[in-house]
């Protein structure tokens, strides 16, 4: 094995081998085609379904990786959204305005992750403790933004908007060209693909084993030598960046965004679909996140008043039956139907 | 001027709530000795070794690594210095290979240690039959092997000093030689070696000199056959003192 | 879903023409009124010159636009509103409301009312110059109570007491009327996602949705890029000048002013003001700071709570160690609802004014009294209103729906809404959104159950016919003043002018320079 | 009289809150603090209470045998709940967090469907009476004087009692407590069934106070969670009345002085700010307190 294909191959993650491959090389030229063949609505719909997975890659990286649990993370995700929608608002009038609102995003929530994480691990604070400090920063960010409805929390010609949220965010674009519609369906594929890869790269090389190894004994891997706090420090910055890449794609897909976005409700969402679709494997979380999307968006858009008892059942149901998330034991389950290809797959 | 040792404490305290666990533990050990530690349960081992390795911090007192005061570092940074440990319960991740448990240990730069610490390995994975490039899981490993995986899986960090903690603890009589040769064969490389240990017998295979800790003291010191040989140690392992 | 009885349809033939209905309509109602009160007759007389006036300006302003799609199939009506979730309580009674809208629609009803023109002269000319008679004590309040008495001495004003007549067809321009009405779930993205699907998938002719002012602004952007007609059936704090977007709630200007003027005068000038710390409470705060001082009266402390407050012991003190003539309660949402159960324990007794509670979520009947003892409430709609007409939207209201719990002002609001998107497209003769919303623009009269609602078209608000409401100790309803008709003035007095120049924004009073001398918090 | 009256406002606030956030945790304690359950369907569990004292006082019960029989209720429904799902996911903590987040949504949305939007709510009972320029409820002082009775009881449970060693041991080491013959899964069901019944008890204590409504359990979790993990495992009955206590002292002055926002944000920032220097929380401060004044003899 050559060393690229070694780390996008290597254990990290399940799937491997020939058949596998192919399968995800057919679902790829799948989510290709796909806008040829549908309406421009279900085109929009399914970038939103995509954009929410580096959200959730985020989540898995963190959780299910490095074994740290964060309730908050779509404080960044709201944090990035809501800097591009200032940068980029300010800058309309520059063709560079949206690409240096991205850029700005994405460096504001790094860097208030940064400021927190430091806070946090450095401080070695105890792990069950994390995710409900990490939750009230949420909602600490959720109630200021709550209350900036007025002019005095206008930043240059941005007005924060309060509770009704901020509006007319720019799409994003180079110069003369926005994304929209299909070609912004494509940025979200591309950035989706780039986020997966890019993690299961990581997490298979040498960085990746000591986050795992993070995770599973902290104090092993402490006394061989590692400043587990830097890494874990580094990941949790990581995964704020990617809940931060999803929090831009969203405002430029609705031009729009609201302090509920990273007020309770919405700060479950991420640690549901890396629950129910197993947090060991980016796939599995890759997976359920687009399928926990679609399936709310589909039982909402038949008005059925039971959208929110047949989530909740579900939940329940699939982590009484697949503990250790539904893709991931299925996965496990196909690998023992067909112990050829895993023996192919060891080599 | 002699070198400093490799490893000393001074006048080291520690309390939890109202007891006492280690009373101005003062502690010498000599670059390339083998030391074993030995007391019975309450005695004291497991917090001196806690703080050794920089888990607990101390209440007062110093402790100095090859002369270096490291009372106020990182567990991690005392590794980095050249530390190894092992723990009492084994530690090795049951969920990676024996390939990467080996591959995980951060290794110095320093190319003179790396040489030695290449060898040391050598030794050790030659002693108990492992293979570096095992991809079996630790975790199917039987209870020795991954006692022994451990022991691989720190010397893989090419330590100067090692601490180990009941290193034979749970193993049969031909494992426990296997691991006493070992350890004498490491020592040999020059490599310092601490060993807490309950087993008498394992402390009489492979110790050249003894510390006995009592109630958060060092009670008694000095080379195997004449602690063992110690009228009040024996009292206190069998509960008279 | 739409329950409509697929009984009598008399599917009328193609091209309707453009001023027939409305004159048809107006014909019908003047049979209906023969032998009824002169004020009837000479409301008839009037809304039938307004058609013949709408109809002679007809051919310019709407003919021209019929670029209509294929008459056959459905209208589709699109609503989206909360059926689940923390705002299902309001989102189901306007779900509700629009479900009965559209099955008399389809059972070839309609509201009276019709195109008077851009001035509103027909609404106006139904009452009388004087003013309404005020209530001051029993004697008084009786008549108003009633909406007027043809008999008595105080008449001021009357109303039309039947005003669901035949429409002349089933269903609209001879289409059956659909209503598509998925459920937001109290979640903004997921209203995004509706909003586009009504419009790309079904391709909806017309939109009604959105509780909150966040729901409102979440799907604005999209509305405005397809050019959506979409009408928002909310009260809320104002501003919206939108091309696309008809506003048919109630709005800070019509509803304020006048609670204050009446508190400042009946019960003294020192306000407290405890406001929702978001942009409703925020913005309607700062309405009653800059006029309080016009009629005399005088804000000695606002206090503003954020949303997720439940236990208000430390606000109740503050109001007690403040000492003000009256509270000013602008609390929204369940949370915020326990003000009044816990300032009623802790023996707070001041007299309260409000422009947002009772109407919606009916707090006098789920709090037992007296927790609301001495409310005051601007409001455009209540189901207490104890006019004949209203009377008889109930009735027909709670026979489609006898398990409801209350009827809102918001219910209302969609309720007549719905009717008027189907006379404006039964005037344009077309559901071709451009030419409805240029109908919508012609100055529509519609007689909704609350009174009669004027759509400005310069602003796309409407004018109100507003009540004063109050709850006694034993949380009886009673309405102590009315003003038949208050217009949205705001945003035209900044100059906004959507017939002339398109707009797609929300004004906030900080834009003002009217308000600008008031700071807003703190 | 003016200094007098504002002091004891300020003191009956400050009980009232820290009431308020003592009740709000009082389930999740139990379930988070001793079992590790991150329970996301507590304020359900509340919410439940609240419907059946609601229901309970409009079919004719008085008010004050229904707060038993809510907890009786909810307590029941617990236990069920408790052998069918939630004893698969001890030492499962995430799992757990997930299922009963689905246990909530179903909750809350089934108490919409079945019930409506909202319930009429009951009369707070109880008058009030004043002193200088404030007023002040008697139901509140009750609801003060039931949390403490509350604490006293709870730690005369887990302290005195059989079930509390058992308890105690059975969470602290289950393969230990089952070798010296403790049936921890009935512990655990009585735990958690006990946990469930105090949420609905506070649920139906608070109220006549609050809005009746499906989602109105949602209100509690935030101010819950946070009482909870401030105040810390070392001791969780302590530590939850010290937390509460220490909240409440926080945002009664600053929300007094500068209203609701920012009580609400001082309130959100302290604890942080505790959580940080106090990493396990307020109850092994107070333990280490307590250590230290057993050692000088002075308790």
């Amino acid at each position: 094995m050559s060393g690229l294909a070694r780390l996008v191959g290597g254990p990290a993650d399940i799937g491997r081998g020939p058949v596998f491959w192919s399968l995800v090389a057919l679902t790829l030229l799948g989510f290709a085609l796909y806008p040829s063949a549908v309406s421009e609505f279900q085109v929009s719909n399914t970038a939103y379904y995509l954009l929410n997975i580096p959200l959730g890659l985020g989540m898995a990286l963190l959780w299910g990786y490095c074994g740290v649990l964060s309730f908050g993370h779509v404080a960044y995700f709201g944090i990035a959204g809501y800097s591009y929608g200032v940068i980029a608002g300010n800058l309309s009038d520059s063709p560079s305005g949206p690409v240096v609102g991205a850029l700005g995003g994405l460096l504001v929530s790094a860097v208030v992750a940064g400021v927190f994480g430091y806070f946090v691990f450095y401080a070695r604070v105890q792990k069950w403790i994390i995710p409900i400090l990490t939750l009230v920063l949420t909602l600490l960010l959720e109630t200021f933004l709550g209350q900036t409805a007025g002019y005095q929390w206008r930043i240059g010609s941005v007005l924060l908007g309060g509770y009704n949220g901020m509006t007319g965010i720019p799409s994003f674009g180079f110069g003369e060209f926005e994304f929209q519609g299909t070609s912004f369906y494509y940025l979200c594929l591309v950035l989706v693909l780039a986020c997966y890869f890019g993690l299961r790269m990581l997490l298979n090389s040498g960085f990746g084993q000591v986050v795992v190894a993070i995770r599973e004994d902290e104090l092993r891997t402490e006394t061989l030598g590692y400043d587990i706090r830097a890494r874990q420090w580094a990941v949790f910055v990581l995964s704020a960046v990617l809940a931060g890449l999803s929090g831009l794609l969203y405002v430029q897909w609705g031009n729009y965004i609201t302090p509920s976005q990273v007020g309770l409700l919405q700060a479950a969402l991420p640690v549901i679909w890396t629950a129910v679709g197993g947090s060991t494997s980016l796939l599995a979380v890759v997976i359920a996140t687009f399928a926990l999307n679609w399936l709310t968006y589909t039982l909402s858009s038949e008005g059925n008043q039971y959208a929110m008892v047949i989530i909740g059942a579900l939940l329940v149901v699939t982590m009484l039956f697949f503990p250790r998330g539904i893709v991931v034991m299925l996965a496990e389950h196909l690998d023992r139907l067909l112990p050829r290809a895993r023996r192919e797959a060891r080599r | 001027m002699t070198t400093a040792p490799m490893l000393e404490t001074r006048r080291l305290n520690k309390r939890f709530g109202g007891v006492v666990a280690a009373d101005n533990i003062d502690l010498s050990v000599e670059t390339g000795e083998l030391r074993c530690l030995i007391g019975p349960n309450g005695a004291g081992k497991s917090t001196l070794f806690a703080m050794l390795c920089g888990i607990q911090r101390a209440d007062g007192g110093q402790i100095l690594l090859a002369g270096r005061d490291v009372t106020h570092m990182q567990a991690f940074q005392r590794v980095r210095l050249g530390v190894g440990l092992t723990f009492q319960t084994n530690r090795a991740f049951h969920q990676l290979s024996v390939r990467e448990n080996l591959a995980i240990p951060r290794i110095p730069h320093d190319a003179e240690r790396r040489a030695l610490g290449a060898e040391r390995l050598a030794v050790a994975l030659e002693t108990f039959g492992l293979d570096p490039e095992d991809e079996t899981r630790a975790g199917e490993l039987s209870h020795n092997q991954l006692q022994w995986l451990e022991i691989a899986m720190v010397l893989s960090g090419y330590p100067d000093l090692i601490l180990l903690d009941e290193p034979a603890a749970g193993m049969a009589g031909e494992e426990t030689a296997r691991t006493a040769t070992l350890l004498k064969r490491l020592n040999a490389t020059g490599l310092t070696i601490v060993v807490v240990e309950h087993d008498i017998a394992f402390v009489k295979e492979v110790a050249q000199s003894v510390t006995v800790l009592h109630q958060g003291r060092v009670f008694a010191e000095g080379p195997v056959e004449a602690i063992t040989a110690n009228e009040e140690v024996r009292k206190i392992y069998l509960g008279k003192a | 879903m739409s329950r409509n009885e697929e009984n009598d349809k008399t599917v009328r033939t193609d091209g309707v023409d453009a001023s027939a209905v409305p004159q048809a309509e107006a014909d019908r109602g003047t049979d209906r009124g023969t032998g009824r009160g002169p004020a009837i007759r000479r409301r008839s007389f009037m809304q039938g010159a307004g058609a013949t006036a709408a109809g002679l300006a007809m051919p310019t302003v709407i003919r021209g636009l019929k670029t209509a799609r294929a008459a056959e199939g459905k209208v589709k009506i699109g609503h989206i509103e909360d059926l689940s979730g923390n705002l299902a309580v309001y989102g189901v009674q306007k779900f509700h409301a629009a479900q009965l809208a559209v099955k008399e629609i389809n059972e070839g009803k309609t509201l009276k009312g019709g195109p008077v023109g851009s001035g509103g002269i027909g609404v106006m000319a139904n009452y009388a110059a004087k003013a309404p008679v005020m209530g001051d004590g029993d004697k008084d309040l009786k008549f108003v109570n009633k909406g007027g008495d043809m008999t008595g001495t105080g008449m001021a004003f009357v109303q039309d007491e039947d005003v669901l007549i035949d429409s002349g067809e089933s269903g609209l321009l001879g289409r059956e009327v659909e209503l598509i009405a998925p459920d937001g779930q109290s979640n903004n993205n997921i209203w995004q996602q509706l909003t586009r699907r009504l419009i790309q998938e079904d391709k909806v002719d017309c939109l009604v949705a959105g509780f909150t002012s966040a729901e409102r602004e979440a799907i604005r952007p999209i509305v405005d890029k397809a050019k959506q007609l979409y009408i928002y059936t909310n009260q809320y704090e104002g501003g919206v000048a939108d091309s696309n977007t008809f506003c048919t709630g109630a709005i800070c200007e019509q509803q304020v002013i006048p609670v204050v003027d009446y508190m400042v005068k009946t019960f003294g000038p020192r306000i407290y003001t405890i406001a929702a710390d978001y942009n409703f409470g925020q913005l309607t705060a700062a309405w009653t700071k800059a006029f309080a001082p016009l009629v005399g009266g005088e804000i000695i402390q606002e206090e503003f709570v954020p949303l997720s407050v439940s236990d208000f012991t430390t606000s109740i003190a503050r109001i007690q160690a403040a000492k003000p003539d009256w509270v000013f309660t602008l609390l929204v949402g369940s949370n915020q609802s326990n003000y009044y159960p816990q300032a009623s324990a802790a023996g707070l007794e001041y007299p309260m004014a409000s422009t947002v509670n009772m109407a919606q979520g009916y707090e006098h009947r789920r709090f037992k009294p007296p927790s609301l003892n001495r409310m005051y409430n601007c409001i455009n709609y209540m189901e207490e209103i104890p006019t004949a007409r209203n009377q008889a939207f109930v009735k027909r209201w709670y026979e489609m729906f006898p398990d409801d719990p209350y009827i809102g002002q918001m219910a209302q609001n969609t309720y007549f809404s719905i009717h008027l998107y189907a006379k404006a497209a039964r005037l344009a003769g077309t559901t071709d959104q451009e030419s409805v919303k240029k109908a919508l623009e012609s100055g529509f009269s519609i007689e909704a159950p609350e009174g009669a609602v004027f759509l400005e078209p310069s602003t796309h608000h409407c004018s109100h016919y507003i009540r004063l409401a109050t709850a006694d100790a034993e949380h009886n309803v009673s309405f102590v003043r009315e003003w038949p008709s208050i217009q949205p003035w705001w945003l035209q007095r900044i100059g906004v002018n959507l017939v002339k120049h398109k707009e797609y924004k929300q004004y906030i009073p900080d834009e003002d320079p009217f308000f600008s001398m008031f700071g807003k918090k703190k | 009289m003016e200094t007098q009256s504002l002091v004891l406002s300020l003191l009956y606030q400050l009980g009232t809150s820290a009431a308020f956030f003592f009740l709000a945790a009082v389930g999740l304690i139990i379930i988070l603090g001793m079992m590790n359950i991150i329970n996301l369907a507590h304020g359900e569990l509340m919410m439940m209470g609240a419907y059946t004292a609601t229901i309970a006082t409009h079919a004719g019960v008085p008010f004050a045998l229904t707060v038993p029989l809510a907890f009786l209720v909810v307590a029941a429904f617990g236990a069920v709940l408790e052998r069918l799902i939630v004893r698969r996911f001890y030492g499962r903590q995430l799992g757990a967090l997930v299922v009963t987040w689905g246990i909530s949504l179903v909750m809350g949305q089934g108490t919409l469907l079945f019930f409506g939007p909202f319930m009429p709510s009951i009369k707070i009972p109880g008058g009030s009476f004043s002193y200088g320029d404030f007023s002040f409820s008697e139901y509140w002082l009750v609801l003060i004087a039931i949390s403490v009775a509350l604490i006293a009881l709870l730690w005369w449970l887990y302290n005195r009692t059989t079930y509390g060693l058992q308890a105690r041991a059975a969470m602290q080491d289950a393969t230990m407590a089952k070798s010296l013959g403790v049936r921890t899964g009935r512990v655990y069901t009585l735990t958690f069934s006990l946990g469930a019944g105090l949420a609905g008890l506070s649920g139906a204590l608070i109220a006549p106070t609050a809005t009746i409504a499906p989602f109105m359990g949602q209100q509690f979790v935030a101010p819950a969670f946070i009482t909870v993990v401030v105040g810390g495992a070392a001791n969780v009955i302590a530590g939850a009345v010290g937390s509460a206590t220490l909240l409440a002292a926080v945002k009664t002055p600053v929300g007094m002085a500068f209203g609701a926002f920012y009580g609400t944000v001082a309130l959100l920032f302290a604890a942080l700010v505790i959580i940080r220097i106090m990493p396990d929380g307020i109850s092994a401060r107070l333990q280490r307190w307590f250590d230290r004044r057993s050692r000088s003899g002075l308790l």
